[in-house]
């Protein structure tokens, strides 16, 4: 019995849940004070082996994906391109920082507008071809100028001008400071690939710097690959062959994880993630991210114009609950702004929103209104369960005098036709690893993703202060007041921050503390984990 | 004391009719010596086919012997399973079936169920049942008996088929057969060939056999001794030859009435012609198989006219033309002076009221969802404008017209006897008020005796409306008590025409000929007779027709 | 007869090309909206539609298609570029594949039920087999395919959850993997065809000829296998065929469920990005096997009856 | 006491139809007094067991199971009758049409069908609900045409039989219009066999229905759906959850009741028509 529940204290060491100071505290608990050091080490300290075939069941393919990155964005392509195919020029940490990738280093003017990036030398591309800065400037062309259809085109385009110094330097000049800019550098579409004479970049030839060679794709099915035998990292990219499966439906990927088809998963089916967790040999892996559901308000028009009805709306969500039931516990409740706990400048001192009928029922009094019956648009494509999700909503919020009738609508189209265009719509984030990011692309007002088509002055001013700002202090003053503005008068109700919950074998090593940016240790795992 | 071969006795068997068992057939007795045939006669629902069959041990399903024994050389078949009664079906006792065509399983050869029962049974080989196919067919005077059990059921002819499963029946030498009314659906000219083959064959081998039938004509042709059977019950029973000449029971001497000659009418009246086919060419797919050719029949008001011929003698297409279903491809038809649209659809309403149709199978001429009154009162609304009360009352008086109870107007279609549903047909016809009924076959699926009934109901009809008649039929004795004017039809052509007695008189067209001799009379010698007058050449026969 | 069928079967195919373009167009959306959701602008929607030719009006896109594909020519798929063709050779290969294994498994099972029901019709058996394939028939196949998964999957483990075929497996392997789909769709039409030949059979019972099989003393097994079954077999091709047609055309969620690489999820993605050749070469191989299998139902009914093989 | 005596003089399949068949009519017509809970009601944890608290247990967001069965039963009983209705409907006029009026009619209505039917039910589902959106008349329409395609090939099957009759015959020498010959020769003798496909294509329905939920579309929540409840819940049954077979269990049993029920019909109809 004690054997049992070590193993699972070591686990959880494994798997970053624990510290050492907590697990010797844990295993003297139960009377293996002696031997807890030795226990400790044996399960953080698991040296990187090489060898082996991972199979990985991932979900997100489409029969329509493509190996060029302007185009990536779900699990599978981000995991075969960003995690194993190809390399940034930053890369981030199990911790959300930010660490040099292909560059050797990524270095600011005082004012953060002009950032010189100078590349490792002598890395070759799975062709051969000797990456310099020609190679770089390509690829992040790629997604910019007029006939760009990149998702990355935004971000692409705050580069500035991009100009090489000699063959192993690029430098950028902003238009503005950004303190954040290697973040930007870190976008899974901000892939290196290699270019040709003409300077453009033939993405389908999938030719990458990264750990792994593609050695066949069938798009919305599988992936295979090999090891690149001239990686430049040390102790990455260990296992002889990957296989990738595409397995969409969380239940099937549940079940190929049981049965020992695949030797890891990610995204967990939820509902029966508890139940995977209890299965001998199967690690259930959980990182907190940045990942985050959200209700968004059209501001523009009634009732959403009124900050009172906002705010009964805000308290008419039982956010426990909702963790409870729609994440089955593996998340975290959200406060109404979109920065994790996990996440630099997160405004830990600002009170946490608590369900409060009788707050509502007052928020609306104050509105005018004794009751409201209003409509949502809910669907699958928004977020897994986000139908159930929405209908669990609407109940809590119904002793309020608040009538929600929940719209599910078609997942075809729900981006296009649904989000943004109804008035209140379920939507999803996967978060962006910095705060200016993510106030950027969704609250800065007029912005093409600004859901709750929100305009405030004071948030605009201090969105464009703290970008430039290098003074981590004052940065950190700046965000607070802007997440309690967006928590106060923002028009997005944002019940819960959702972990990665993905699974793997525990024959699998991986590194004490995994990545929580995305799935499957920063969906690096493929480049990062070995067996044991 | 010398055993019976088959001794029926005190047989019970009684039906389950919506749920209730009711008998139908009376505690019965038969006996059946070796060689021995014996006729059961009778109307449907004489319970003559359930007690025929009980000679196999077996019972219609929805079907249970009550009481009584059936024992085939002293073993009673009641008390015996299923898997003893297979051993005797097919071997010892055998079956010819009422309607071949649809007895012979069309997936598989003559020979390949010639041979089943055989085979099965562990009588023969493959081998020597081949042989003995070719013997029997032979026998019966198969035409290639060699290669005849090579083809499909439906490659071959209805009489030779009757005769295959005669074959068939005798492949494991048995020692009875049960013929439940082998030759019914034929032809007159084909029912004589097959009966003189069954007789042959039959008396050759000294086989016992039950023949069933509704046609005593027939059966004293056949067997030796009759059994009239009524409503399951036994009416009379005694030696063919003494039966025919004198029947004790009253119901017998009807049944031996029906063919009695009725008297001729005078000739007919030139010019008040009703309905006048000129020239009439038709086909049903291209010019090339005209189905009737050159066809000119004139019929007079208040008269009738019988069209009379065998199957694919074009008899039936006639009235498709007539009603307009199928427009000819030459010629026109005139109705009272003028020209009748050739196609249905282009008629007029008065058109369509003035000719309307009876049909062979009162069963599928009415819809089975509808009431009675409902059918007969539909033409009343339809043609009439009639509606409520007095719809109603016509119908009433039309139903006492065709001599049927009030009460049916309430019934459907399935409620009914056979005749009752031919007189329902007649009322509806009727409720037109139409100038010309065309007949097709009004009686042919019809007892005689139902049969003799609807034809009385159709002349008084006549004498009392004045309506004429278009009366298609296969059957020469319905002609003889109906018609004023015969048209004798044969392969789409007319071969004679002229007033009854100008055809019934001798001499006839060969055709004419050979029809009029093929009807069965009731004089038992009369197949014999007739089979040494054609083998003679003194009487035409189909194949001298054809050259 | 059957060129004038054929020529029919061609003109449907082109009547569906022509439906299924109008009815994707009418849907909201094209390749580039679905493409870029929550990531869509004016700008780059507009940059798409000029790389994609989508600006073009969309009769002058089909004809183009149409002109083309009689060419033999499938085009690219608008999303990723590869070749149609190479897209859906594998997943066409995949498909017949699983479909045939089903077809080999659950026609002779769902025939010799069938006439094993009719042979002891109103029996324990048959009234059990009744309710069991009834329940088959209203059991959605993609619980059967969870019910199927948990049981051989995972609990016994004896079969493998996901059926990512491979095309480099030898047959064995193939065979094994795709067990549980093939499994689900067993259980999915068996229910339909087993009742058909019932019913079939049962509706010739009262035929002459089978009583005249039954007074000549044949044993009721082979009068329903040698008297009934051949005279049923034109309604049970037919129903045959349906099934077979559906096991082609109709497990899109079977495929999801089994992770099975075959046409259906392909044509479900290829709707939902819009990518019109991709659906249309769906589409086709679809209606082809749909309008195939019809003329050869019709064939082969021809052929099981005497009465049309062998013609005087 | 009539209807009583009728039922007792049924064989024991037609009686358990009638059973199952009333006990589900029962529940959707008194669904609100019936049930313990509302339909979108949460009363309690995520997939509380069977028979303990609540009989059903709860489903995946904590909803009664048993309330959920009950409201179903009254939503897909009425869906499944209107669509089957109308797809009937629709198949059947269409069907009789082609059969009566034949040659150039016939051929383009039963292209048209070959045309609709050999598009995979789920993607023509998908491409026009796409477009329309999932408002149950949408959804009643799509399901309809698309069930009505089927229903057509029988319906016109049937009536090319029945269409040789003599009493057809007899009613187009009537001179009876088209409308007449449909409605009162064909329809009432087409019934049986319309009614025999009516009893599953009536359980179809909600197959097609859990097939589109599992696309995203189907039903409006918060009204409660068999099929969506066995999608919802199906992933649990591998884990040991027996919460899905419970509503996949309901229409099974559904199914099976209709079907006796009408065996039965039909059965009777048949014998009314059937002279010997």
């Amino acid at each position: 019995m004690s054997d049992y529940d070590i193993k699972k204290l070591q686990k959880r060491v494994t798997n970053g849940g624990l510290d050492r100071r907590e697990f010797i505290k844990a295993a003297s608990a139960m009377g293996l004070a002696a031997v807890a050091p030795a226990l400790y080490s044996q399960a953080a300290h698991a040296t990187p082996k090489r060898g082996g075939t991972y199979r990985v069941g991932l979900g997100g393919a489409n029969t329509g994906d493509k190996y060029d990155p302007a185009d990536n964005g779900d699990t599978f392509m981000t995991n075969i391109n960003q995690g194993a195919a190809r390399n940034n020029l930053v890369e981030i940490g199990p911790s959300g920082e930010w660490m040099p990738e292909l560059a050797e280093s990524v270095e600011a003017s005082p004012d953060a507008k002009t950032w010189v990036v100078k590349l490792r030398q002598g890395i070759e591309f799975h062709s051969g071809k000797t990456l310099d800065a020609d190679d770089v400037i390509a690829s992040i062309e790629h997604h910019r100028g007029e006939k760009s259809v990149s998702d990355a085109k935004s971000v692409a385009e705050s580069m500035g001008k991009i100009r090489k110094d000699g063959k192993n330097t690029v430098i950028f000049e902003l238009d503005g400071g950004n303190a954040d800019f290697p973040y930007l550098l870190s976008d899974y579409h901000i892939l290196i690939g290699s270019a040709d004479k003409s300077g453009k970049v033939d993405w389908e030839s999938a030719d990458g710097t990264g750990a792994y060679v593609l050695k066949s794709f069938e798009p919305g099915v599988r992936a295979h690959l090999i090891r690149n035998p001239n990686y430049f990292k040390e102790g990455r990219g260990n296992f002889d062959e990957v296989k990738v499966t595409a397995i969409n439906d969380a239940a099937a990927r549940m079940n190929a994880m049981v049965t020992g088809q695949v030797d890891a998963i990610a995204r967990c089916d939820l509902k029966t993630a508890s139940m995977l967790e209890k299965k001998p040999g199967v690690s259930v892996l959980q990182t907190s991210g940045t990942k985050h559901y959200t209700y968004p308000m059209d501001m523009r028009q009634g009732p959403f114009d009124n900050k009172h009805v906002r705010m009964a709306l805000k308290l008419g969500i039982d956010r426990e609950a909702f963790v409870k039931t729609v994440l089955r516990g593996y998340g975290t409740v959200g406060n109404d702004h979109p920065i994790a706990s996990s996440q630099n400048y997160h405004a830990s001192e600002l009170p946490q929103r608590q369900y409060d009928i009788e707050k509502a029922k007052w928020h609306l009094k104050q509105a005018g209104l004794s009751n409201l019956d209003i409509e949502i648009a809910a669907s699958d494509a928004a977020f897994g369960g986000a139908v159930d999700a929405t209908q669990l909503y609407a109940e809590q919020v119904r002793p309020a005098g608040i009538n929600i009738k929940v719209n599910r609508v078609s997942a075809d189209g729900y981006w296009n036709n649904v989000w943004m265009k109804v008035p209140w719509s379920a939507s999803y984030w996967s978060g962006r690893p910095t705060a200016d990011m993510m106030f950027t692309i969704g609250y800065k007002a007029g912005g093409n993703w600004t859901e709750s088509h929100w305009n405030n002055p004071r948030f605009e001013q201090l969105l464009i202060q703290g970008r430039a700002e290098l003074d981590e202090a004052k940065r950190s003053e700046i965000y607070v007041e802007m997440q309690t503005i967006v928590n106060q008068d923002g028009g997005s109700v944002i019940p819960c921050f959702a972990n990665n919950v993905d699974a793997a074998s525990d024959k699998l090593g991986r590194s004490a503390k995994l990545a929580g940016n995305r799935e499957l240790d920063g969906g690096r795992s493929i480049e990062r984990w070995w067996f044991t | 004391m010398s055993q019976k071969l088959l001794e029926v006795s005190d047989l019970l068997i009684e039906a389950d009719i919506d749920g209730v068992w009711k008998p139908i057939v009376n505690s019965l007795s038969m006996t059946l010596e070796r060689g021995e045939i014996i006729g059961l006669i009778g109307e449907s629902g004489a319970g003559k086919s359930t007690f025929g069959l009980t000679a196999l041990g077996y019972t219609k399903p929805g079907c249970r012997i009550v009481s009584g024994s059936i024992k085939l050389d002293g073993v009673d078949l009641t008390q015996m399973k299923e898997p003893q009664l297979r051993e005797i079906r097919g071997d010892r006792v055998t079956y010819v079936a009422q309607s071949a065509a649809a007895s012979f399983n069309p997936a598989h050869t003559l020979f390949e169920q010639f041979a089943e029962s055989a085979v099965q049974h562990g009588k023969m080989t493959m081998a020597e049942a081949r042989e003995r196919s070719v013997e029997l067919f032979r026998q019966l005077e198969l035409p290639d008996p060699e290669l005849i059990g090579e083809r499909y059921p439906h490659q071959v002819s209805g009489g030779q088929l009757q005769r295959a499963m005669t074959a068939m029946a005798l492949g494991c030498d048995p020692d009875i057969i049960v013929f439940d009314e082998p030759t019914t659906a034929l032809d007159v000219t084909t029912q004589i060939e097959v009966l003189g083959a069954i007789r042959e064959a039959v008396k050759a081998r000294n086989v016992a056999a039950i023949y069933i039938t509704h046609d005593l004509a027939v059966v004293a042709q056949m067997a030796d001794r009759i059994m009239v059977l009524r409503y399951g019950d036994l009416i009379e029973e005694g030696d063919a030859r003494s039966m025919l000449t004198n029947p004790q029971h009253e119901y017998t001497r009807r049944l031996l009435n029906v063919r009695a000659l009725r008297e001729t009418r005078k000739g007919h009246d030139e010019d008040n012609v009703q309905l006048s086919i000129e020239n009439i060419t038709a086909s049903y797919a291209g010019p090339k198989k005209n189905v009737l050719e050159d066809i000119n029949v004139n019929i007079v008001k208040g008269k009738t006219v019988a069209v009379v011929g065998e199957s694919g003698s074009g008899k039936s297409t006639l009235a498709r033309v007539i009603t307009g279903l199928l427009p000819p491809s030459h010629g026109k038809i005139i109705f009272n002076g003028t020209e009748l649209n050739p196609a249905l659809s282009m008629r007029s309403k008065k058109d369509l009221q003035s000719i309307q149709m009876i049909y062979q199978i009162a069963d599928i001429a009415m819809n089975p969802r509808h009431k009675i009154k409902k059918i007969i009162g539909r033409p009343l609304q339809f043609y009439l404008g009639l509606t409520g009360k007095q719809k109603d009352e016509r119908v009433l008086e039309l139903l006492r017209l065709i001599e049927i109870p009030e009460e049916f107007a309430e019934r459907y279609p399935g409620q009914l006897s056979g005749g009752e549903k031919q007189r329902i047909c007649i009322a509806r016809a009727l409720a037109a008020e139409p100038e010309l009924i065309i007949c097709d076959e009004v009686t042919s699926a019809l007892d005689q005796l139902v049969a003799k009934g609807i034809l009385d109901l159709l002349l008084n009809l006549q004498k009392e409306l004045g309506v004429s008649y278009l009366f298609i039929t296969h059957d020469l004795a319905t002609v003889k008590s109906i018609a004023d004017e015969i048209v004798v039809m044969y392969q789409g052509k007319v071969v004679e025409q002229g007033s009854k007695v100008d055809i019934l008189t001798p001499p006839h067209a060969p055709y004419t000929e050979l029809l009029l001799s093929s009807v069965p009379e009731m004089d038992p010698d009369w197949l014999t007779n007739l089979v040494g007058k054609r083998k003679r050449g003194e009487s035409p026969t189909s194949e001298s027709i054809t050259t | 007869m059957l060129l004038k069928r054929l020529v029919l079967g061609i003109l449907t195919l082109v009547a569906i090309s022509l439906l299924i373009t109008l009815g994707v167009e009418a849907l909201s959306g094209d390749v580039c909206t679905a493409m870029m959701g929550q990531m869509a602008s004016a700008a780059k929607v507009a940059a798409c539609h000029s790389q994609l030719n989508l600006n073009l009006p969309m009769h002058e896109r089909y004809l183009t298609w149409l002109w083309n594909f009689m060419q033999g020519d499938l085009g690219n798929a608008l999303t990723n570029h590869r070749s149609i063709a190479s897209l859906i050779g594998n997943r066409i290969g995949n498909t017949f594949f699983l479909a045939g294994l089903a077809a080999l498994v659950a026609v002779p099972l769902a025939l010799t039920l069938g006439v094993i029901a009719a042979l002891y019709r109103n029996s324990f058996f048959d009234r059990a087999i009744s309710i069991v394939t009834l329940s088959g028939i209203s059991v959605p196949d993609f619980f059967i395919a969870y019910i199927l998964m948990a049981i051989f999957a995972v609990w016994l483990g004896v079969l493998p959850a996901i059926s990512n075929l491979d095309q480099s497996m030898d047959l064995w392997d193939r065979i094994y993997i795709s067990a549980l789909p093939v499994l689900t769709l067993t259980v999915a039409v068996s229910a339909h065809m087993m009742r058909m030949t019932r019913a079939a059979i049962v509706s010739l019972l009262a035929s002459p000829y089978i009583e005249m099989a039954k007074l000549k003393g044949i044993r009721p097994s082979r009068i329903i296998i040698k008297h009934a079954l051949p005279n049923a077999l034109s309604p049970i091709i037919q129903v045959v065929m349906l099934n077979l047609a559906w096991l082609v055309v109709g497990v899109v969620i079977v495929e999801v469920v089994f992770v099975y690489p075959g046409l259906g999820a392909l044509m479900i993605d290829a709707v939902f990005l819009r990518d019109m050749p991709v659906v249309q070469a769906t589409a086709m191989v679809f209606a082809s096997v749909y309008v195939i299998l019809n003329l050869l139902a019709d064939i082969l009914s021809m052929l099981s009856n005497p009465r049309l093989r062998h013609r005087n | 006491m009539g209807l009583l005596k009728l039922f007792w003089s049924l064989n024991w399949g037609a009686r358990l139809g009638y059973v199952i068949v009333i006990f589900f009519a029962i529940c959707a017509l008194f669904a609100p007094w019936i049930a313990p809970y509302g339909q979108s009601q949460i009363v309690g944890d995520v997939w509380e067991p069977l028979f303990g608290e609540f009989v059903f247990g709860t489903d995946q967001i904590g909803r009664d199971m048993l309330s959920m069965l009950i409201y179903g039963a009254r939503n897909m009983i009425g869906l499944a009758l209107l669509t089957t209705g109308c797809a009937f409907g629709l198949g059947a006029l269409l069907g009789f049409l082609a059969a009566t009026m034949r040659g150039w009619v016939d051929q383009v209505l039963s292209r048209f069908v070959d045309m609709i039917i050999s598009i995979p039910t789920l993607i023509f589902a998908l491409i026009v609900l796409s477009a329309t959106g999932t408002a149950i008349p949408w959804l009643i329409t799509v399901i309809a045409i698309t069930y009505a395609m089927p229903v057509f090939r029988i319906a016109r099957a049937v009536a090319m039989d029945i269409e040789v009759m003599d009493y057809v015959e007899a009613a187009r020498l009537r001179g009876e219009g088209l409308w007449w010959i449909m409605r009162e020769e064909i329809l009432p003798n087409a019934m049986t066999p319309l009614a025999a496909e009516f009893g599953l294509r009536f359980c179809f329905v909600f197959l097609l229905i859990s097939g589109l939920s599992f696309l995203g579309l189907g039903l409006q929540p918060p009204l409660a759906d068999w099929g969506a409840m066995v999608r919802g819940n199906a992933d649990g049954i591998a884990w040991g959850y027996l919460h899905p077979l419970v509503p996949a269990a309901c229409i099974a049993l559904l199914t099976i009741g209709i079907n006796l029920v009408v065996d039965t019909a039909v059965q009777k109809a048949s014998g009314l028509r059937d002279d010997q």
